[in-house]
């Protein structure tokens, strides 16, 4: 069930540069079922910014009723959200959309995460998962240089994990597809979150593989009812079937949706 | 009897909140945070004969308290919204205004006959600020002729009451609003979004991939408050007030400047249970300004009388 | 050669940022905070044959993100501004664009002709959105023909170039915009203030004295820009954009729309420094973005070529 | 000079019924010379609320750069304003227009000084100017109600002081005009701040007497640009003479202004 609810701050520290990694206290916490759901941030009372922010969900802890999210302050709502100090409220609006199928993979196969830049953030909760389920996963994280690296360990204690860079200034230089080749990775399950390029070479790779995708598009509501975040499935490219992003979404299976 | 009931043509309202077309699509979405029978009425988002995809993405900019969208009329069609959403709809207590589309006259026709047909539609909402074909995309809410004209065959074949949706995009709204009023018009909803449009720092184009997009939110109260107060004074049909309403003191604003019922349109997504709030909060509201009856509000910016019982239900 | 230098008819600025008339007085307040020759231009507030004193009290009401004004043209009248403050601004290396108002064709001509003598005005700016008496206080800028008849007068007994300021209350602004030209503008101002109105809580009444008054600030922003953009693409003279701007940021996306210099209003009174300010940042910001000259940036949102040198100076 | 600064809260807390006392630590207060001046403040760094608030200084030491005001807490400006915490910024732009010629007053003379509401404040700053130059005060206060009264121990260190509400919950009741009769108080010069209503009865009142009236106005700039604080003078009463409230005010002489 989705739920508005003033969430506190138990943490916010820059963990790369411009990389927010902020914790949560609230009840709603419950409703978080899978990885890959987001939730919607109201940064500020006043109407600047106006709307909601999409966040993914980078770690759930239900024990505690925490939960973790990885941002970039870039924009204006991202930047007021850098500044909330601990104790303050949030609003949030969640858990969103339909995440990532940790049952897809079986428990002994091997299962490719790949992520790119703040599309990184909810394979974190995805891998604890899988790994959970005994489920081999190997990551491969491309950032734009050695600066927004982030949660490297993190994702080194649960699986082989590959670091690329575009410059080359940390870990393999060049792109995460590049890496997945050179490095010869053999998977079952695809699972991937980043910019749209990189999901779209992705999906082309490995037609024969279960690929499931994580889209971001620009939203309004939400929850489904402003038609903002609209996408055309493969099988209807040109007619009037859709799938909105927020609410069948943000994860996909590969093959479903045009991106 | 309660301070907030208003009585409008084909509307009787338990409360003057209603969500505003587009904004709510066809309120299943916000079933899950309450029950849709508190509201007032519920504008359902518009309808054209045909389904229709709308346009590419990204619809949707932020701007300084405000949002564009070009969300490009984006609904599954006349029958299914018929036979799936306001049936749906049904299980409410609460009375429906449909949004009516189009890009030729013959498609409202159309799409007026048949919905207002349906049970729980109670009056229609005609979106004319929708481009004309016939005149090379000029909307039908810019030219006064044009507007009259298609009020008038609307209302010819519609079953339940007909308000005319004004566009703000105009030199003279109170022209537009006395040629609806003159085409048959039972009551008039505006504001309509004001064409507006953002571009990329980084990339020098627009944010929108329709380019330009309709401007709601705060932004644009200020205009809406005017309008309504020059067309309400000039009309003699009731009108639903909307543009960037997000609380109750909001509401009476757009009572005070003539409006008789008030819709809520981006505030929604800003918080999903914005209008249960804001029917809570007015009785208290009232009662502070000292009114018995929110109806003594409407025009109270420009009337004469202090007290007035104008459409109390 | 600056990166930031700008020839438009009449003007050759070092620079496209200036006050917008009316938000500066006649920069003696100004003065107090820093040289006014830092600034490209200053566009002085609106000048009329005789005093003024303006609209009663009060005449400012705040908006979310915006301000209404309903000053009413105050001003000294013709002479005063001649013999008082344009000598007063001659101390400073600006070239200044005088704002033109009036109530009657004749009111404007005789304005233009007397102003446009002085000799540190290098152009005009007719202010078409005052309500014209001949006409029932229709404004001059809401009727192509006669915004058209009144800048082909102007035309003729104006010394210095012409820009028309454009109204953004109308239907067709690319109409409106094509009209003036075709009278003979030189260069286009836009947009002036939406008209707006906000009503107080408890009285029920109009905030302001005048009852509506012109709306500024971000809020506009977004229906700035789409104009910009719009008749950019439709006529041949040159535009000084304005509305909502209140960093360097904002006079980007200002040119990225169409506009070859931009004005400041409403954001002088949040930040009296707010123009050297933008100044300083500008090339900051342009060489981040990786253009040479500022005047690379006009009309890319719509523009084919990457690279411009459209009126490099 | 007019300055631009960012000054830091020292204090902020509640002395009444959402009247708010707030000291501010700043260079400009170097600038400030008169007891009447107000300043011009940006109370968020957002756009909402969009324009500065004008208020009045209260109370200026120049040996320590700081100064006070105090200001109710009742538009979305001024709720804002109360909620700053000491080690905030606030963006000050001041001091600004003329405030009370404490001159007018000869040392060994009377003067009395009358206050409605909100329109207190200055006259502290005042009185205690005119004390140190040996004036004789007397201070006649009017407030709505009980709750709403302050400072009226500080005013009584100073000179004698009758408060008055409206609702004859604290001290008189009724209005200061009232009380200034009934009491018989003798004075040469009168300084006022508060409601317009009051100020216009206390201005017919004492006609023969050296008056100076503070008035308000919706303001845009507060320096004398935008015109949107102008109002009449009595010489020419449906002329275009004017005079601007925040920059030839907002004290006046009594008879120089339509009030
Ligand atoms: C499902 C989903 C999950 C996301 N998860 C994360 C995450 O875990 N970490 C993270 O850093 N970012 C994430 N994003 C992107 C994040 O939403 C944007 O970076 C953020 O909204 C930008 O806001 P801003 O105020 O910084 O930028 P501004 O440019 O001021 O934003 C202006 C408007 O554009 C929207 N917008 C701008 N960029 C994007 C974008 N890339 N995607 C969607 N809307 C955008 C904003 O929401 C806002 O409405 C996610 C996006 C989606 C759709
Ligand atoms: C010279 C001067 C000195 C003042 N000194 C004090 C003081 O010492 N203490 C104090 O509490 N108040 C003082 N005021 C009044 C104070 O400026 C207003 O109460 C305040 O601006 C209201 O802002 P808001 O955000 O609470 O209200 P809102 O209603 O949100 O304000 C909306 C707009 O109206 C303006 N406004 C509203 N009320 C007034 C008013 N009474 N006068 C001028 N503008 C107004 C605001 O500045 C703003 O632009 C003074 C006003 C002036 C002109
Ligand atoms: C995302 C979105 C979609 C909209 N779709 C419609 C629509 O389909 N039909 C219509 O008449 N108005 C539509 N509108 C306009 C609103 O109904 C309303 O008139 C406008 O947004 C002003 O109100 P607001 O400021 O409260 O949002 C839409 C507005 C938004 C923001
Ligand atoms: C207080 C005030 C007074 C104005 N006076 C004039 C004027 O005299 N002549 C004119 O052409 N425009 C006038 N304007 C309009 C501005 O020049 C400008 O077009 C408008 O405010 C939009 O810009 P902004 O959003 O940056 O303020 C005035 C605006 C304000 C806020
Ligand atoms: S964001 Fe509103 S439908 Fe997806
Ligand atoms: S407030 Fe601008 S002139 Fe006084």
């Amino acid at each position: 069930m989705i739920r508005n609810e003033e969430c506190i701050v138990l943490s916010n520290q820059e963990i790369a540069h411009n990389i927010f990694e902020l914790t949560l206290k609230g009840e709603l916490v419950q409703q978080m079922n899978e990885p890959g759901q987001f939730v919607h941030l109201k940064v500020s009372d006043s109407v600047d910014p106006l709307l909601r922010r999409p966040i993914s969900i980078a770690k759930i802890d239900q024990a505690t009723d925490m939960f973790t999210m990885i941002f970039r302050a870039e924009g204006n709502g991202t930047k007021l959200l850098a500044q909330k100090r601990v104790g303050d409220v949030v609003d949030v609006l969640g858990p969103l959309g339909n995440g990532f199928p940790v049952e897809e993979a079986k428990a002994g196969s091997t299962a490719l995460l790949v992520g790119g830049g703040i599309g990184v953030p909810p394979l974190y909760e995805l891998s604890l998962r899988l790994k959970m389920r005994n489920v081999n996963v190997i990551h491969v994280l491309g950032f734009a240089t050695k600066d927004a690296v982030f949660y490297e360990e993190k994702f080194a204690e649960l699986g082989d994990t590959y670091i690329v860079t575009v410059d080359g200034t940390h870990g393999e230089k060049g792109f995460v597809t590049d890496v997945i080749a050179e490095q010869n990775l053999s998977f079952e399950t695809l699972y991937t979150c980043g910019p749209t390029p990189m999901l779209r070479a992705l999906e082309a790779a490995y037609p024969e593989k279960n690929v499931y995708l994580s889209l971001e598009e620009r939203m309004g509501c939400g929850i489904g009812a402003c038609f903002a975040c609209v996408c055309r499935t493969q099988e209807d490219p040109t007619g009037y079937t859709y799938k909105k992003v927020c609410t069948d979404g943000p994860v996909f299976k590969g093959g479903e949706v045009l991106i | 009897m309660s301070q907030l009931a208003v009585n409008l043509p084909g509307l009787q309202l338990k409360n003057p909140i209603m969500p505003a077309s587009g904004c709510f699509g066809f309120g299943r979405e916000y079933s899950q945070f309450y029950d849709l029978s508190t509201l007032g009425s519920i504008m359902i988002k518009a309808t054209t004969v045909e389904p229709r995809f709308g346009n590419p993405t990204p619809r949707v900019a932020e701007t300084t308290a405000g949002m564009l969208n070009a969300i490009g009329l984006q609904n599954p069609g006349l029958k299914k919204v018929i036979n799936e959403e306001l049936a749906w709809l049904d299980q409410f207590d609460v009375p429906i205004i449909a949004n009516v589309a189009g890009s030729l006259e013959e498609d409202y026709i159309e799409v007026a006959r048949e919905i207002s047909k349906v049970s729980n539609v109670h009056a229609l909402e005609l979106n004319i600020s929708c481009p004309n074909v016939k005149t090379g995309g000029i909307a039908f809410g810019t030219i006064p002729e044009v507007a009259k004209e298609l009020t008038k065959r609307v209302k010819e074949v519609s079953s339940v009451p007909v308000y005319v949706k004004l566009s703000p995009n105009v030199s003279n709204i109170v022209e537009m609003a006395k040629a609806v009023e003159a085409g048959g018009a039972d009551g008039l909803t505006m504001i309509n979004t004001l064409i507006g449009m953002r571009l990329d720092l980084k990339t020098g184009k627009p944010v929108l991939a329709n380019n330009t997009g309709g401007l709601s939110g705060p932004a644009i109260k200020p205009v809406a408050i005017r309008m309504i107060y020059e067309v309400s004074q000039h009309v003699n049909i009731p009108i639903i007030g909307m543009g960037g309403v997000q609380s109750a003191e909001d509401v009476i604003e757009f009572f005070y400047a003539g409006a008789s019922a008030v819709a809520v349109g981006t505030a929604n997504f800003v918080d999903p249970l914005v209008c249960p709030k804001i029917i809570e909060q007015l009785p208290v509201l009232l009662n502070e300004l000292g009114f018995d009856h929110i109806s003594e509000c409407t025009g109270r910016s420009w009337k004469k009388n202090e007290k007035l019982a104008y459409h109390r239900a």
